[in-house]
């Protein structure tokens, strides 16, 4: 139990996703602009990493490593991942309109969020087990969600803060995010014991 | 070689399904947001938007053809309300909102003809044939539909004028706004 | 006599309490004062030099932006704001670190943690720990290299001119004594696998010592006089107890229960309290208007969270001292807790539904 | 209240009381001035609306001689007011006037031009209010034209109905004036308490209240030792000192202190049983029914740094702003010109303006009084989080506001903002958060009857669409109609024809039949 957590810990925090690792930021400065669409974004991509977490880890167990298809890894993890977020997609479609309008483009885009297939690759590489990867993929995930509602939360006050015009929209989110980043340096090097 | 195609297949087969299935089982009809977002539109058809009508206003709306600033006798009301309803930010600083405007006719000119009357979306304005017609301030929406109308352009669209009930606080310069100057 | 005549309409109130922003800066400065005059006394010249140039960077960032925004910069720089910063982010560095350690850090403070996003009041960081854990990343050496005190008038001391050189031209061959601060030794010990029981028990331990001559930046070395200070400005009404107090709890008791459960692995409280940014960090960082929730309540939560964090990082992180890290993750915090914890509007509860009426006595 | 709140509220406050400011109060030397009467002005310029709700509608004409109290202007709907003469003399004119509103725009009102008598009308004598039942001695106050002196000039006799109907128990009078510079409430407690007991006693007549309180800041020591004493014989009327605190005028606000309850954000105090009415109505209301003379008159405080004789004033409603400051001296021109006190008062736009009921005080500051200096940008200081009376975040919601998101500041509590003043009072930028508010609460106002208006239209588009149908419908039915007509009638006319070919046949038969016979 107690192994697990450092792992969550470590996967949320240390090594965070978006701010150490500087995956999935397609998603992280597009779907940052309010805490409500950001929670749902991190909600369906958690959902997605950690569907294709478990999929690809048995896909990688049970077919590529037994019949030495190394090569199609890239190719079978993505026509995972597509199948998994075409079904989300569905999913948010029919629970909350809202969502999906406000979602709009990115929801589909997370087939090509880096994070995803990153992840999934990570924890192949790892050669852990089932369950191992499972909680690394949550944990990232969760650190990709959390990282997401601080940067939404700050972005809204910054959506009323006077930037000055040749600061304004995304320049001042990479600034803001570089920044992020900076304070999550804090973390590097933690070790729980 | 085999294994690969037959394994990619099953792979695609199996996932193919299972999207089927998943889609027949979360399918969605329509929205009804059309009907929604005409719901909330004045219904006068004036047209000012460049659509057949506030429905067809309503459907560009529902497919993003149209911004939620398309009406403007709606005015800011109705923009915010279109916005949350279509659930995407406008920003109203650059709505230029010029006030309401009413129409009112110029008796001298007016030849009493009747083609306003035919074209008022409201019924706002009354008169009979080689009458003066007048109009009724209440029911005016300010759409602009009878002043082209007028073969004699007895029409002029006026500003309602500002009383001590309708006065507006203007909003202050922004903090600094002298020290950018 | 009566030809007065109104130009535009001015809303209500016609008074004011007459509260000005430079003068809150101004204060926050005076109660800064003391501890920065003993800091200069233990260090000396350069330390006095290396906070000159601090300030006058941060100033020459604050006025270059505002200039290029075509606006008067001394309007600006008389709020008082960019100074505050820059002299924070002095008492954050090691007081013998080359001039351009301090220049760097100012510009980058009032630059990009302060301008871009538009100036005062519009940060989201504190741009003093911006500016100190952006140096802290990119040049560790100079960043951790500390110096004993060497007080102002001892024998070796610099003067003026030697200050001067060390301050511009790097400190080789100097015969002050390099040392470690308290946390950097107890965690150096710590990673050669020497208990802190050990560690404390021999005899070149840096002591602990509340008026402060001991190894550090300038904010870190009399708790007391920044502890005064800081009560100072609750008393001036700058600031309120429930910052400093949150934060402090939230070092101190995680402290108390590690070290209870295992001494050689866990620092005591009261070193915790005592050495590193702990006191600078609680009245005059966490304390920053722009960067800390609205409430009261939420800066309860904030605070108590900076000062946890700092514990963490301490204990269990790659860095040695952790406010400026805590600091800058409960400042990325802020818009939530803002978000979650609001005051309670009159005749609602704290959701923002009316309250229900009570019932009718019978 | 639950016991987390009181943990939330100890944590944020520490123990006691915590919301609002206390601003320096320079009550005095005006309040301890004795009260002066102004001269009669040799015009008045009354305004038909002086209250809350419809305007009065004028029942007078120009040239036609008017006597002290007569009615002007009679209510028009169910909120409004009556108005009468000031003073008795000729209608000059019935036009407008700039309001005392920092507009500066006009307002409709009736010139009087005084005959220097100030001959009261003749009127039946009072009779003994007591014995009237409680809806008729509201009548009265209602046809006296009395409305709230407090400043939100809502009319009393509908408050007074409504009391009754709420079943109150317990009447508040706000004695509280917690506006600095202002202390016509307090001269009037002073000087005419007996009177203010009076109206109260008939005030809880009318409402069937089985007691009241008169809340009475702690700064009017006088004013508290007068109408103690004149409450004496009364047990039914108590003096209920309050701490000095502004705003503790705010009528939920000193009933929370007096109650310890909180009036509900959707609700009234009546809710919980009990009206609140300022001290001024109570002595309106005691003119009205003891010696029949309607609001025609008030005690105004001339104060403010540049006014040479500060002071109260009995002042007739009408009288221009000029007149009375005239009578006051002016030290120096003032920075700014404020009807009301100087934390919820309006800027005046000039001093051609009249007094009316609602005007509690003339201030004429000075630059140093007003000090207003250029707005800074926001620190978020929370110091205004800190004095907000009623728990909202003007420094979140003036931003929202400032950025156009009107509906955010909404979310945040812009409508229950009471705009005391007191968050910009403390703002060490000089934001002027009022301002803000005020803009977006008009803003909103003007979006909610476009949307009336929208809503009217949609409406009237319906009606004439069905109108349209109707007209197609029933030309298309007249046509049908015709086409049935014709055709019937030319099924008639063939069947007439073809009778007559008959009978014509038949008729030839008959004839030749006849022959034949």
């Amino acid at each position: 139990m107690g192994e697990f957590l450092i792992l969550l810990v470590s996967t949320a925090l240390v090594n965070n996703v978006v701010l150490i690792k500087f995956l999935g930021l397609c998603p992280f400065m597009g779907v940052s602009k309010n805490t409500e669409s950001a929670l749902g974004m991190g909600l369906a991509t958690t959902f997605v990493i950690t569907l294709a977490t478990a999929a690809t880890w048995i896909l990688e167990t049970w077919l590529l490593q037994p019949f030495g298809l190394g090569y199609l890894r890239i190719l079978t993890f993505i026509l995972v991942i597509a199948a998994t977020v075409q079904f989300v997609e569905m999913v948010v479609k029919k629970s909350s309109p809202e969502l999906y309008q406000a979602l709009g483009i990115y929801l589909p885009l997370i087939t090509t969020n880096c994070a995803v297939l990153g992840i999934a690759l990570l924890n192949v590489m790892e050669k852990s087990s089932f369950v191992h990867s499972m909680v690394a993929g949550f944990g990232s995930a969760l650190g990709f969600t959390l990282v997401l509602l601080i940067f939404a939360g700050l972005r809204e006050r910054l959506a009323l803060a006077r930037v000055p015009a040749a600061f304004a929209g995304a320049p001042i989110g990479f600034v803001l995010a570089s920044l992020l980043a900076l304070a999550f340096m804090g973390f590097s090097g933690l070790q729980l014991k | 070689m085999i294994a690969a195609i037959l394994s990619l297949s099953l792979l695609g087969l199996i996932l193919g399904f299972g999207l089927g299935f998943a889609a027949k089982k979360f399918a969605v009809e329509t929205d009804a947001r059309v009907a929604e977002l005409e719901a909330l539109m004045p219904g006068t058809n004036c047209g000012q938007c460049g659509f057949p009508g506030c429905s067809g206003a309503a459907a560009a709306l529902a497919d993003g053809k149209a911004s939620p600033t398309v009406c403007p006798p709606g005015g800011k009301a109705l923009i915010q309300a279109l916005a949350a309803k279509l659930g995407v930010s406008v920003d109203l600083s650059g709505v230029a909102d010029e006030g309401p405007k009413i129409a009112a006719i110029e008796e001298e000119i007016c030849i009493g003809c009747c083609r306003c009357l035919k074209d008022c979306p409201t019924d706002a304005i009354v008169g009979a044939a080689k009458q003066i017609h007048a109009v009724m301030r209440e029911a005016c929406t300010g759409c602009e539909a009878c002043v082209d109308r007028c073969p004699t352009g007895a029409i002029t669209m006026d500003p309602v004028p500002i009383t001590l009930q309708h006065w507006v606080w203007p909003k202050p310069l922004s903090e600094g706004a002298k020290a950018w100057a | 006599m009566t030809g007065f005549v109104a130009t535009a309409p001015l809303a209500s109130p016609h008074a004011h309490s007459g509260g000005r922003v430079t003068w809150v800066m101004g204060k926050v400065m005076l109660a800064l004062a003391p501890a920065t005059l003993y800091g200069f006394w233990l260090y000396g010249w350069p330390a006095i030099h290396l906070w000159v140039i601090t300030i006058l960077f941060s100033l020459l960032g604050e006025a270059f932006c505002v200039r290029l925004m075509g606006r008067r910069a001394i309007p600006v720089l008389m709020d008082g704001s960019a100074a505050l910063t820059g002299w924070l982010l002095a008492l954050s560095l090691p007081p013998w670190a080359p001039w351009w350690l301090g220049a760097v850090g100012g510009l980058f403070a009032t630059v990009i943690a302060k301008q871009v996003f538009g100036g005062l009041g519009q940060n989201l960081f504190n741009p003093a720990m911006v500016a100190r854990v952006a140096l802290l990343i990119s040049f560790p050496v100079p960043m951790t290299q500390m110096v004993a005190a060497l007080p102002l008038g001892s024998v070796g001391a610099p003067d003026f001119v030697q200050g001067l050189r060390i301050t511009l031209a790097g400190m080789p061959n100097y015969d002050a004594v390099a040392s470690a601060s308290l946390l950097g030794h107890a965690k150096t010990e710590l990673s050669r696998g020497i208990d802190l029981v050990q560690t404390f028990a021999s005899a070149n331990a840096p002591a602990l010592s509340f008026i402060g001559a001991r190894t550090g930046s300038l904010g870190e070395t009399s708790a007391l006089l920044i502890a005064a200070g800081g009560i100072a400005l609750i008393f001036l009404r700058i600031i309120t107890w429930h910052i400093p107090v949150a934060m402090l709890l939230g070092i101190a008791l995680p402290a108390l229960i590690g070290h209870a459960i295992d001494p050689a692995r866990y620092l005591g409280a009261g070193t915790h309290l005592l050495s590193g940014a702990a006191m600078l960090g609680a009245f005059f960082i966490a304390t920053d208007y722009v960067t800390s929730p609205n409430t009261r309540l939420g800066q309860l939560v904030f605070a108590f969270g900076c000062g946890f964090l700092t514990w963490v990082i301490r204990t269990y992180g790659g860095y040695p001292e952790g406010v400026a890290f805590a600091v800058l993750l409960m400042n990325a915090l802020t818009p939530a807790i803002d978000r979650l914890i609001k005051p309670r509007i009159y005749g609602r509860d704290r959701k923002g539904k009316p309250m229900e009426l009570p019932e009718e006595k019978a | 209240m639950g016991l987390m709140e009181k943990i939330f509220a100890l944590l944020e406050h520490g123990p006691g009381e915590h919301w609002g400011v206390h601003p320096d109060d320079r009550k005095r030397p005006a309040a301890d001035a004795p009260l002066r009467v102004l001269p009669l002005p040799e015009r008045l310029h009354v305004p038909l609306q002086q209250h809350i709700g419809a305007a009065a509608r004028p029942i007078v004409l120009v040239g036609q001689k008017v006597l002290k109290g007569q009615l002007l202007a009679e209510a028009q709907g169910a909120t409004s007011a009556n108005i009468h003469a000031s003073t008795s003399g000729t209608i000059t004119a019935i036009g407008e006037i700039t309001a005392p509103h920092p507009s500066g725009l006009p307002c409709a009102a009736i010139t009087i031009t005084a005959d220097g008598e100030d001959r009261w009308i003749d009127s039946e004598p009072a009779v003994d209010p007591f014995s009237l039942a409680p809806k008729d001695t509201a009548a009265r106050i209602a046809a006296a034209g009395v409305v709230g002196l407090g400043g939100a000039t809502f009319p009393s006799a509908l408050k007074l109905g409504l009391g009754l109907r709420a079943k109150i128990h317990t009447l508040i009078l706000n004695g509280g004036e917690c506006e600095p510079y202002l202390s016509c409430d307090d001269r009037l407690m002073r000087d005419f308490a007996a009177e203010i007991i009076d109206g109260i006693r008939i005030m809880l007549h009318a409402t069937g209240a089985q007691k009241a309180q008169i809340g009475i800041e702690d700064n009017k020591p006088e004013a508290i030792a007068a109408m103690t004493a004149a409450a004496r014989k009364f047990a039914e009327i108590s003096v209920c000192p309050v701490a000095a605190r502004y705003p503790m005028g705010s009528e939920k606000h000193l009933f929370s202190a007096l109650t310890g309850q909180e009036v509900p954000a959707d609700g009234r105090t009546t809710d919980l049983g009990v009206l609140v009415h300022n001290v001024g109505t109570a002595w309106a209301v005691h003119e009205a029914l003891r010696h029949n003379r309607p609001l025609v008159e008030r005690i105004v405080t001339l104060n403010g740094g540049a006014i040479a004789f500060p002071g109260n004033i009995r002042v007739p409603v009408g009288a221009l702003v000029e007149d009375v400051l005239a009578y006051a001296s002016l030290k120096e021109v003032p920075a700014r010109l404020v009807m009301g006190g100087p934390m919820m008062g309006s800027l005046l736009p000039h001093t051609r303006v009249p007094v009316v009921k609602g005007s509690s005080g003339i201030l004429a500051l000075t630059a140093a009084e007003a000090a207003a200096y250029d707005p800074g940008p926001c620190i978020r200081c929370s110091s205004c989080v800190r004095a907000c009376p009623v728990g909202l975040l003007p420094l979140e919601m003036s931003a929202h506001i400032a950025a156009s998101d009107l509906n955010g500041a909404v979310d945040l509590g812009l409508k229950d903002c009471i705009a005391c003043g007191c968050c910009s009072f403390v703002c060490p930028s000089h934001i002027p958060l009022v301002h803000y508010f005020n803009h977006a609460k008009g803003e909103l106002a003007a979006q909610g009857r476009t949307q009336l208006r929208n809503d009217a239209a949609k409406r009237l588009a319906a009606a004439r669409a069905e109108r349209i149908e109707r007209d197609t419908r029933e030309k298309a039915e007249a046509a049908a109609r015709r086409k049935a007509e014709r055709m019937a009638q030319k099924a008639a006319e063939k069947a007439a024809a073809e009778a007559a070919a008959a009978q014509e046949a038949a008729g030839t038969a008959a004839e030749s039949s006849e022959v034949t016979t």
